[in-house]
């Protein structure tokens, strides 16, 4: 099966890019990763933005009048421009730094939600979140005594969209949901949903963990009032994520964390906020990572979104054929067409550790276990599932190398 | 392959020697590994000299959980209570004759966690870890 | 001036261990760095840790089953054990990892002081506290209506201890003090002070940003039941710091933060919380930032901290004395013997803006303004300082190229 | 050194040639900058076609943030509200004749801010940032 595709897309040229693909898992094993859902591999070019940084202009950002801080300043500040280019959001003071998505959702809910819910107000989430969009609103809740309330999804793994309806007669005060689901790999039709929740006032937050690093988001076309996504699944580095707010939303937010860079002056009892988006960004911040962060940006925005994109939706079709044909294995979610480059599956009598070891022990990485979406599995009567999950640099042939493994898994077990 | 999967451990998964329940018995405890959703239960019988007669184990997990709990309940029927708390992390790994990284680890220790459980009455066990 | 000290630290060769030291800022110009208290430099051996870990062993952490994983859980939680031992913590349940020191304190804000406080409750600080030892107990201060008070600061820049001692009588519910301040240098005698507020019950945190980085420090017995520093500081990576927490009140402690890797059960109304120290991480944490981390602290361990401290010392004596015979300048807080290598000064009649920008042009790069230590500087009458702060790289060649543009300064302000 | 600290600006510091308040006046207003703690007022005093014909400032500050005060006051006398009101960060820059990172153009831009937000009524003026 030739590696090439027709997408536009010169993977073996991409493949050149990371490093880590050229690496043997064991002597004679070549990795196979398909673990890009849990965290993506990182281009060579990610890597030499930060060794740049690191061996040229590291300092702490912002005040500093030395070269070295203003070039610091200066390259943490552009990172921040491309990303909110990249997201097409309006204006760079929209675009707050995080560690990660989790922690761009618990900025909100500490943020947003401790200052504008009260007792009985409800949120509306669904059941295929991700564990980082549940649990900040089950905190909360806790502590205000709100109403969590879920839109179902069909055993397909779609939304069930009437459901929705009906559970925005109950007034949600906000609605958090995935772009894209992280077990069943369904995109969401986001659009009319938040246009919906809009049109009972609800505020929107979206979780990008999975959108932003495979298709081409548009957060002002969407009107989404938060969106949420992570670096580190992207090409990006660790320890950086960002939370893009609607601005008249973030201008009226309490700080979050207090101390250095969020304040505009200080007295010993009280504090003035700095302005956006330096209000949210307490101490110094990861800027080695900011500045791997736009280089991702850079990266992919390079070989282009829509070529990505393509090229995983091949990749997604062929794998979905192949594993529908291996008997006694039950994919999950909806078909090709609905779905990104994520597949979660199981096999018959075969708990999906035992899977992920065999196949690791041909090369094969994939995830197993609930994925931080438990609920949703246990919807399904499901401990655990494996999960296969794929990225630009994957190729046809890797599938047909997980197909053989998963062969393999059914021989020992047989 | 062979390295994770001996044979050993996919013919006790397949068929196990020691699954079922006992009631009464003198000795019962039920755990599960959060990180799988693997759930084992044993149920031990001992003599007047608190030795191990009879010994079984229920629930559901993965070859190498299920297996390591068969291999733990053959090895102390006919031992006494006091050497099953002797036994260690190291002596699972020994009857399953393979290594593990850290996930895989907390499988093949969940039957000892739950036996030394049961052994010692309730509670958590550290010293499995 | 000959660069080699008598300390035992072979500093030529440690400066070749830190590619940025060569740079020059402008053709001709070479870099003097002398702003390290903002945040240190890092020698190659940090990046190259983090370089491996993306080109070899890039994968999320915990749970995974494939080699990747295993080995990206193994570096991460390795390098935890080394920060554990670098600061002598009784165990590796003991030790978060934050973003920084900013969110250490947040974090024991949010946790510890939403969840042990009450209205009238008084918290003790001092006066030379950074804004991110204020700030959050400020926020806190607001929310629940609690007293702060503190320990004044005398014109040396030594806290008053027997204003301390009356402070005590109102009975605080937490000490929260810098171990060593980062404007004045004093080094606070931390043992004394923490054990008095133990005597009336008190929680102590200790911010530890610029002790963990100059100092050999021990947790265990120093008896502090927090403690919180910054990797940035230490020849670590940005986006990532440490909380040291006493296990008692750790474990007491309900959740920060909700997502991923902090849970162990999750359904979709309820949650069970991991056990320590995960139950203080979630999402995905900064991976290859813990690497860093660790190789930093390796490399300071492999030069022994005491001869870091001994060099340091070293350096602040002669700058101390260089400094102190410039007509006009004054140098804030106690005598070297006092003191780390944090050296704040005025020149009369010049702004420090103009001071650092002047000494920027020679290549010197030091620090202007309040230093996110504004009611310090506020109870001194000064609106801003400069500062020179000092590391293990730093030559007595340096110190003299900042005396010499200090005169050039003069010169043209004459 | 000669870039950022042009003789004009050092003697601009030390002998401003606009420095001073005007009571009464037709124009007045102060604002900080945070980040150093600097602090500038002007009075402005205009003619009946709003022509100025007197400015001075007082306050704190470096001398990037005094000396362009001093050179920008020096500018507009003369010069009508309307003229006052197009004057941009190039305009300062120009005047100062050196280059600067963004932490001092805050300062180089303070009085800026200050005279457009008085010449404007009260208010923040972004157009100089
Ligand atoms: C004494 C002190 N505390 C806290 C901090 C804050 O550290 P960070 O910005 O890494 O959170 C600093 C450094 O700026 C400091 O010097
Ligand atoms: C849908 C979804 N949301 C949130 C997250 C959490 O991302 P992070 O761990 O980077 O905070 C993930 C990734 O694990 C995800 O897949």
């Amino acid at each position: 099966m030739a590696a090439k595709t027709t997408t536009g897309l010169d993977v073996q040229q991409v493949r050149k890019d990371f490093p880590v693909l050229s690496r043997e898992v064991r002597p004679g094993v070549p990795l196979i990763y398909l673990d890009s859902a849990a965290t993506s591999q990182k281009p060579e070019a990610v890597l030499q933005a930060m060794n740049t940084y690191y061996r040229e202009n590291n300092a702490n950002i912002h005040r500093g009048i030395h070269t070295l801080a203003e070039e610091a300043t200066h390259v943490y500040e552009t990172a921040r421009k491309k990303i909110v280019g990249f997201i097409h959001a309006p204006s760079v003071e929209q675009l707050i730094f995080t560690r990660n998505t989790t922690e761009a959702i618990n900025l909100v809910a500490f943020s947003w939600g401790r200052h504008n819910l009260s007792a009985g107000d409800h949120i509306l989430l669904t059941e295929m979140e991700h564990h980082s969009n549940l649990v900040p609103w089950q905190l909360l809740a806790a502590e205000m005594d709100l109403v969590l309330d879920f839109i179902p999804v069909t055993p397909e793994g779609i939304l069930e969209l009437d459901e929705y309806q009906k559970l925005l007669n109950c007034n949600p005060k906000l609605l958090a949901l995935t772009h894209m689901s992280n077990v069943l790999g369904t995109i969401n039709p986001l659009k009319e949903i938040l246009q919906d929740a809009k049109s009972v006032g609800a505020v929107t937050l979206v979780d990008g963990a999975q959108s932003v690093p495979h298709l081409p988001v548009n957060v002002a076309d969407l009107e989404a009032d938060f969106y949420a996504f992570s670096a580190h699944k992207m090409c990006g580095p660790t320890g950086i994520g960002a939370l893009y707010g609607r601005k008249d939303l973030l201008e009226k937010m309490p700080p979050f964390l207090g101390g250095g860079e969020m304040i505009k002056r200080v007295e010993l009892r009280s504090f003035k906020a700095n302005d956006l988006p330096h209000k949210f960004e307490a101490g110094t911040p990861a800027i080695a990572e900011a500045v791997g962060f736009g280089a991702a940006v850079d990266y992919l925005l390079d070989l282009g979104m829509d070529k990505i994109e393509n090229h995983e939706r091949l990749l997604t079709k062929y794998a979905m054929e192949k594993l529908q044909e291996i008997p006694d294995l039950t994919v999950l979610g909806p078909p090709a067409e609905k779905k990104g480059g994520v597949i979660a599956f199981y096999l018959k009598n075969i708990h999906p550790h035992d899977v992920a070891q065999i196949l690791d022990s041909v090369g094969v990485a994939i995830r197993a276990g609930h994925h931080c979406a438990q609920p949703l599995h246990t919807k399904y009567n499901l401990p655990a599932t494996s999960r296969a999950s794929m990225y630009l640099y994957n190729t046809l042939d890797e599938v047909d190398r997980l197909i053989d493994g998963i062969q393999k898994v059914k021989d020992i077990f047989r | 392959m062979e390295d994770f999967y001996r044979e050993l451990i996919i013919e006790r998964y397949k068929t196990p020697h020691f699954r079922g329940e006992l009631e009464p018995n003198d000795i019962t405890f039920e755990d599960d590994n959060p990180a799988c959703g693997d759930h084992i239960r044993i149920d031990v019988r001992v003599d007047e000299n608190q030795v191990v007669t009879e010994a079984v184990f229920s629930g559901e997990g993965c070859a190498i959980s299920l297996a390591s709990a068969d291999l733990l309940l053959e090895s102390i029927i006919g031992k006494s209570i006091d050497v099953v708390k002797e036994l260690t992390k190291e002596d699972i790994l020994d009857m399953l004759g393979i290594e593990l990284g850290p996930v895989r680890l907390k499988c093949a220790l969940l039957s000892l966690k739950v036996l030394k459980s049961g052994v010692y009455g309730i509670g958590k066990t550290d010293s499995t870890e």
